[in-house]
């Protein structure tokens, strides 16, 4: 069945899926955003394995490479924006955890979503 | 081919330029920094002003990037309706950014303001960017700007609650444009192209049918989690009451506006009337769940103590209108959301802004400590009366004519449940914006709690607020400007 | 319990996704969807057009250059919003506070990083610079540059990384980027095509190929460096151990 | 033989996925994570992709981890139960 | 339509006329308080003054119309002054002329708001009045709500708040269920939602189901206003807590602008040939029915004088609804000409009741005993104005009645004289105590041989209270004696239903 044969986008699904689960279930939110970069790392290897072509070589044109063997480029290029973007999401969430340390004093969700519902109970009355 | 061609291209990129060069002004002089984030805002809304008359109605301006042939580089798509909605952020931002000159002082400590400054034009650049391009993946990175830029706004007050919002709201948004950036790979891998109007060629003869539904559904909850749809709602409440009311009027006004559009424009545009069968099943979840976000939304806000949470839930609310529209696939419906978008802007900016200059002069965040507001502040509580009256859609004002079309609309597609949904809707917004206004005008104030003379917010801060406020007004008896060609323009996308 | 319910519902999703997969053209194989319309264009001509043997530099610079820009905007914006939250340091200042730095480093460690940073820097700008020969392009350069310069600071403390690397020097590098990419952009509309084609106003059309290939490299060098520039400020602004940030109530 | 060692690779990446998103101790998770990166950058490698493995080699091991290195530097070490 | 149709810019400038008052009252907020409320007075005097130079236009068929505004060709706010909007506008800013002449001693504190406001409900609902089309109607009709909100609360205590609120919820609901009847009208009738004399739905337009809704929906959110029984909740508290030349207008024209919108409905939307297909009339009779008996039972137990006026004006307006449910020629005429003559009547009740409250304070009609000695001329015109209500035969309300029986009669249902009889017998039941107290009790009448009190005549309240009572009960008489006069309800209504029917 076709499935076996895309074997790269079974495993891409997977890391997907660890990752969503890391970012839903971990309490720990550096854990979190690790699992975070799993998801987006996945959904890379996602695009590239949708550029592949049976024993293409890389899409750079020197010395007579023959253009028709050649990989899909686009992925790639889409890939390495998603990189960036991924990169720059990761630095404004660390940062954000540094100030929530500095201002909670603890990393773990539980705590401080707890003290979010008593400020919640303090401030309705 | 008039020189007109390169206006929404250097719409988008002068805010962006502003934003970059304006580390390095504020880097030499801080004082400056302010009134130089208005130029390039004021630039792009003049540029929009000047395309008004060029895009017709049914019909939409592209422009390649690059100048290659089309579907190679990345094509600039403005439609009517894209022009109508970068107008919307035009007008609202550049409101916004007047309002929060003054009032960012008390909110952002020193070092912080350039960084606020740059996010505020990074932010409404992206918007200008996110509606306009005709690149599928272009509208990603767009909308990644926009999260990013919006997470940091919600955080750049820096207390404890603001750090905790921003953080819950991340958590909520980073899944969700991965999941749009999913959802690009799956259509790319069925149709091999990314600009929209191709796609949407491709799509309608192409035979993997179960990876374009599961593609549409992965669009819906991605841009749905940045509108705050009914089940993903659960940041907007913390994010847009903690928030500077200037930002949150941005995120409410704006933002939840910008990405109900993109769903339209993927809806619309991409995925087009014409695969019916592919999306008809994720439409009627969609309507259905845009109806428990109007019950849900009104009924919270009825509960809630503090004001800017109140309108929070409200824009939850009127989001669901939005959606209504959406789901109706008639062209009635599709402009009764359209209109309701520029309304519920507006609206929902001033009430923000009104709110925000409530804590500026008194500090106050609850309701019932605005009883008896209008002898100190009368400007800004007649303000927000005009503004809530268009959110209740009383008929002077253009929520009036948005209720109209959304209901005609729906009664054209024969989902009468939605019709009364959007009635009980606009009974409950009733209950809630009349509460506030009740307080303010006819009940008696505290002791103490407000002075007899008129001591308003700085004129810088008013005149915003009035500008919104008589805009909904403006709308409302002047809608025939809008409307027929908003109504050519629905049938044209449909 | 909340795990048991998150687990069914990503199970879930993941059958739902493996699904979909499965019902995915074939990987691979040359006459895919993804093949057959686009691709064949971009891979023939790519050279004559972009004037760049790597294909997917051409692409990325040339034929979808404005999602580069949107990319160079994000990363920017990655930068403010730090700066948002965590605050720059004050300007002219150099830091004065005590900085601890975050691994013990022995000496054994200062030496080699001392002796391999130029090296590391020169690799950085060959990657930069051979951008559309080689694979390596113009922010791969500058993230080398910041791990480099991230190694150096990690070993030797913020004090002095931030001594080399003064706040003067790096504000107006960091928007180095964008501003190169509005600037062809706005050349390309000067000499008469859309935004951001690559052309320089009134020039014979015979040397076209050339003034594609110098813009090319000025882009890269721009994106490398504003890259460079960017994720320097990030990590300082991050490692800024300062009363500016006190936990306010 | 080629698509064997892809395989391996693949169930190594899942592997490494898993281990680093278990580990107790978060200076192990990040730097299992750097591994986990390497081994995707690899794997790009196997699927012609130079640019990107050249990237996320740079990117994914270099600045990632010494991002969530410093916030952990800045925060705590261990998970909390 | 047998005259011509014109275009005048008349209707615009009545329904701005009221609001110079307005920009006065904003102007010179300050001002000695004598000017600027007889600059009001002469706003209102004025309005009546435009709209009486219609009269001779009107009286021979033409009517007078101007566009406002489009929002699509189907939907435009159009103003078009026909007889029926004439008839109302006339009697609408005629009993508001009176109003303001007597609030302006009635009205002690905060003024300005309260002229403010009531100049700006008298353009709302002139522009109603003159609505060409549902939609124009829809939003002069939903303006007039908030429009008419702070009158009730004016006096600001907490039961004016809590009718003031009550009344709110009342209004907006009934304004989205009527929202929804427009908009199913403008989609049935494909976007025609003008006023034509034999009705622009048809069985062609829409299904049984359909047209049954739109009908009961509009009957509903009309409803509210014209007080029909389960809707009228919010009436009993708000008239005793408005200021009672407040309450006049509120019983005596804006119940009526419910009532009118029914009219509209029943005549210019579904025709007369619909409604007997639909058989809708018998709903509406039997609900009229239900309030005119129920509502007088129910003034009959009320101690507080305007609250048993207030009920007595929610059966009243169902008169109107029953002539309307007739679908005869006298049915409706009966119906249309009671919408004047209750206005008139019920106006002078309320008025009295506004004087006895400054003059003695009292409120209870218990507590009244004697007052006719105190104040003759008011309690006179009183019991004329009550004498009229019962239908005795002088007065207007003996025509009106008589018109309803003998239109019962042309529809061959006797059943609906029956009903007529016994309200006429309830409304008797309610009055007759009240002149009784008022005259034949005195303070101190247990003793035998009290000395009666001796008809003061001199010291009765400020004149502009009494002048605009002695108007009104005086009209009750003219108008039922010399009924063709052309100026009077007689001649306009005859005009409309000839054209009906």
């Amino acid at each position: 069945m076709r499935l076996l044969h895309n074997y790269h986008y079974i495993g891409a699904v997977i890391l997907f899926c660890i990752g969503l689960y890391t970012v839903i279930v971990r309490r720990n939110i550096i854990k979190k955003l690790i699992g975070l970069n799993i998801m987006e790392t996945a959904v890379f290897f996602f695009y590239i394995s949708l550029g592949y072509v049976d024993n293409g070589i890389a899409p750079i044109r020197v010395g007579g490479a023959d253009p028709s063997k050649m990989v899909n480029p686009i992925p790639q290029a889409l890939i390495l924006t998603g990189i960036v973007v991924a990169v720059s999401v990761t630095a404004l969430a660390l940062s954000l955890v540094i100030l929530l340390y500095r201002q909670f004093g603890t990393l773990d969700v539980d705590h401080l979503m707890r003290d979010e519902a008593e400020e919640a109970k303090e401030a309705g009355e | 081919m008039g020189a007109y061609r390169h206006f929404p291209v250097l719409m988008i990129t002068i805010p962006m330029l502003g934003a970059v060069l304006l580390p390095f002004l504020g880097y030499l002089r801080k004082r400056w920094v302010a009134t130089a984030t208005l130029l390039p805002l004021a630039v792009s809304a003049v540029l929009g002003l000047l395309l008004i008359g060029r895009i017709p109605a049914d019909g939409y301006l592209s422009y390649e990037l690059g100048s290659w042939t089309p579907h190679f580089g990345i094509e600039i798509r403005v439609d009517y309706l894209g022009l109508f909605m970068m107008l919307i952020v035009c007008g609202i931002s550049l409101l916004a950014l007047v309002f929060s000159m003054r009032y960012i002082e008390r909110e952002v400590e020193g070092p912080k303001l350039t960084a606020f400054y740059v996010l505020f034009l990074l932010l409404s650049a992206a918007m200008l960017g996110f509606t306009a391009t005709g690149d599928i993946f272009n509208l990603f990175v767009f909308m990644e700007i926009l999260a990013l830029s919006s997470y940091a706004l919600v955080a750049v007050a820096g207390n404890r609650n603001a750090v905790r919002a921003a953080f819950k709201y991340l958590l909520m948004g980073a899944p969700s444009s991965i999941m749009v950036l999913l959802a690009i790979g799956f259509l790319y891998s069925v149709t091999g192209s990314l600009n929209m109007a191709d796609l949407s060629t491709r799509i309608a003869e192409s035979s993997y049918s179960e990876v374009l539904i599961v593609a549409y559904i992965l669009f819906v909850i991605g841009f749905g989690v940045k509108a705050a749809l009914f089940p993903m709602h659960m940041w907007l409440p913390d994010a847009h009451s903690i928030a500077p009311s200037p930002v949150s009027a941005m995120l409410s006004g704006l933002l939840v506006e910008v990405s109900a559009f993109a769903i339209i424009r993927v809806t619309f545009s991409v995925f087009g009337s014409g695969a019916e069968n592919l999306i008809g099943g994720t439409v009627d979840a969609l309507g259905i769940f845009a109806a428990a976000a109007v019950l849900f939304g009104g009924i919270m806000a009825i509960i809630q103590k503090d004001l800017k949470m109140m309108i929070a839930y409200s824009t939850i609310s009127h989001i669901g209108y939005i959606f209504l529209g959406i789901t109706a696939f008639t062209a009635e419906g599709l402009a009764g959301a359209m209109y309701h978008v520029l309304d519920h802007g507006l609206a929902k900016a001033c009430l923000f802004l009104c709110a925000g200059s409530f804590i500026y002069v008194k500090g106050y965040r609850r309701i019932d400590d605005l009883k008896g507001a209008w002898r100190q502040m009368p400007w800004t509580c007649f303000a927000f009366a005009v503004a809530s009256i268009s959110v209740i859609g009383v008929p002077p004002t253009a929520g009036f004519i948005s209720k109209w079309y959304l209901i005609l609309g729906n009664i054209e597609a024969g989902n009468y449940f939605y019709v009364f949904v959007l009635l009980s809707g606009s009974i409950l917004a009733a209950v809630y914006c009349f509460r506030v206004i009740y307080y303010m005008f006819f009940q008696p104030p505290k002791e103490g709690a407000w002075e007899s003379r008129t001591n308003e917010a700085s004129p810088s801060m008013l005149a915003p607020i009035w500008i919104l406020s008589f805009g909904t007004l403006f709308f409302g008896v002047f809608s025939y400007l809008l409307i027929p060609s908003l109504l050519k323009a629905a049938a044209f996308l449909l | 319990m909340k795990k048991i319910i998150s687990l069914l519902f990503i199970s879930a999703l993941g059958v739902l996704l493996l699904f979909v997969v499965a019902s995915m053209p074939r990987m691979g194989d040359p006459e895919s969807p993804t093949r057959e319309h686009v691709i064949p264009r971009y891979l023939e001509n790519a050279e004559e057009e972009t004037n760049s043997p790597n294909v997917i530099t051409g692409i990325i610079l040339n034929y979808r250059g404005y999602d580069t820009s949107g990319e160079v905007t994000v990363i920017f914006c990655a930068l403010a919003c730090v700066l948002a939250i965590l605050g720059r340091e004050k300007r002219g200042r150099i830091h004065s506070y005590v900085d601890r730095s975050p691994v013990p480093a022995s000496p054994v460690v200062k030496t080699m990083v001392r002796f391999l940073a130029p090296f590391i820097i020169l690799f950085s700008v060959y990657t930069i610079l051979h951008g559309e020969i080689s694979p390596g392009g113009g922010f791969q350069g500058g993230a080398i540059v910041g791990a480099s310069i991230i190694i150096f600071t990690t070993i030797f403390g913020l004090w002095e990384a931030s001594r080399r690397i003064p706040q003067k020097f790096r504000v107006p590098l960091e928007g180095s980027a964008f501003i190169i990419f509005f600037i062809v952009g706005i050349l390309g509309i000067v000499g008469g095509g859309n935004f951001l084609t690559y052309a320089w106003p009134n020039i014979a059309n015979n040397l076209q190929p050339s003034v594609v290939l110098w813009l090319t490299i000025i882009v890269e060098i721009g994106i490398g460096l504003g890259g460079a520039m960017v994720l320097i400020s990030i990590l300082f602004a991050m490692m800024r151990e300062e009363e500016a940030i006190a936990p306010t109530a | 033989m080629a698509t064997a060692l892809n395989v391996v690779m693949i169930v190594l990446l899942i592997l490494s996925a898993i281990l680093a998103v278990r580990a107790k101790d978060l200076l192990a998770a990040v730097i299992i994570f750097s591994v986990y990166s390497l081994i995707m950058a690899l794997v790009w490698q196997r699927l012609q992709a130079p640019d990107l493995a050249l990237t996320e080699a740079a990117v994914g091991a270099g600045v990632t981890t010494v991002l969530f290195l410093v916030a952990i530097f800045k925060t705590h070490r261990e998970e909390e139960r | 339509m047998p005259g011509k149709s014109s275009f005048s810019v008349i209707p615009l400038i009545a329904i701005l006329l009221p609001w110079i008052s307005l920009v006065v009252i904003l102007a010179v907020p300050k001002g000695s308080r004598r000017v600027r409320l007889w600059v009001c007075f002469l706003g209102s005097l004025a309005t009546l003054g435009v709209v009486l130079s219609l009269l001779p236009g009107i009286l021979d068929g033409n009517s007078y119309t101007i566009k406002l505004a489009s929002v699509v060709e189907g939907l435009e706010m159009r103003l078009t002054v026909d007889t029926l909007g004439y008839y109302f506008g006339l009697v609408l800013s005629f009993l508001w002329m009176l109003a303001t002449l007597y609030s302006i001693s009635y009205i002690d504190h905060k003024e300005n708001r309260f002229f403010a406001f009531m100049a700006m409900c008298e353009s709302f609902l002139l522009g109603a009045a003159f609505a060409s089309n549902m939609f124009t109607y829809f939003i002069f009709y939903e303006l007039m709500t908030f429009g008419s909100y702070p009158l009730i609360i004016h006096e600001e205590t907490a039961m004016a708040r809590r009718a003031g609120y009550k009344y709110l919820v009342y209004a907006i609901s009934a304004g989205t269920v009527l929202f929804f009847a427009i908009v199913a009208h403008y989609f049935w009738s494909g976007g025609d939602l003008s006023f034509q004399e034999l009705g622009t739905l048809s069985l062609a337009s829409a299904s049984r189901g359909i047209l049954m809704t739109i009908f009961f929906t509009y009957l509903a959110g009309f409803g509210v206003k014209a007080a029909i029984m389960p809707l009228h909740g919010w009436v009993p508290d708000a008239h005793p807590a408005a200021p009672s030349p407040a309450s006049a207008l509120l019983s005596g024209v804006i119940l009526k602008a419910g009532a009118f919108g029914i009219i509209r409905v029943v005549f210019f939307v579904f025709g007369i040939d619909l409604m007997r297909q639909l058989s809708l009339f018998t709903v509406m009779a039997v609900l009229a029915c239900i309030t005119i008996v129920v509502a007088s039972v129910f003034a009959l137990t009320q101690d507080n004088l305007k609250r048993r006026l207030a009920y007595s004006s929610i059966g009243q307006v169902s008169y109107i609804i029953l002539g309307l449910s007739m679908l005869t020629q006298d049915g409706a005429l009966g119906g249309m000409m009671h919408l004047a003559h209750h206005a008139i009547m019920k106006g002078c009740l309320f008025l009295c009741a506004g004087v006895i409250l400054v003059k003695t304070g009292k409120k209870k009609i218990s507590e009244m005993r004697g007052i006719g000695y105190q104040l003759p001329i008011t309690m006179i015109c009183f019991s004329v104005c009550a004498l009229a209500m019962m239908g005795t035969p002088p007065s207007v309300g003996f025509i009106s009645k008589w018109l309803l029986g003998s239109g019962a009669l042309e529809a061959g249902l006797p059943v609906y004289i029956v009903i007529l009889l016994v309200s006429a017998l309830l409304s008797a039941a309610y009055f007759l105590p009240i002149i009784y107290i008022a005259f034949f009790r005195w303070e101190g009448d247990e003793v035998e041989g009290g000395q009666k009190p001796k008809l003061v005549f001199g010291k009765e309240a400020d004149h502009k209270l009494i002048v605009p009572v002695v108007i009104l009960a005086v009209l009750t008489v003219v108008v039922g004696i010399w009924v063709t006069v052309p100026g009077f309800p007689y001649s306009l209504v005859t005009k409309i239903v000839n054209v009906i029917f």
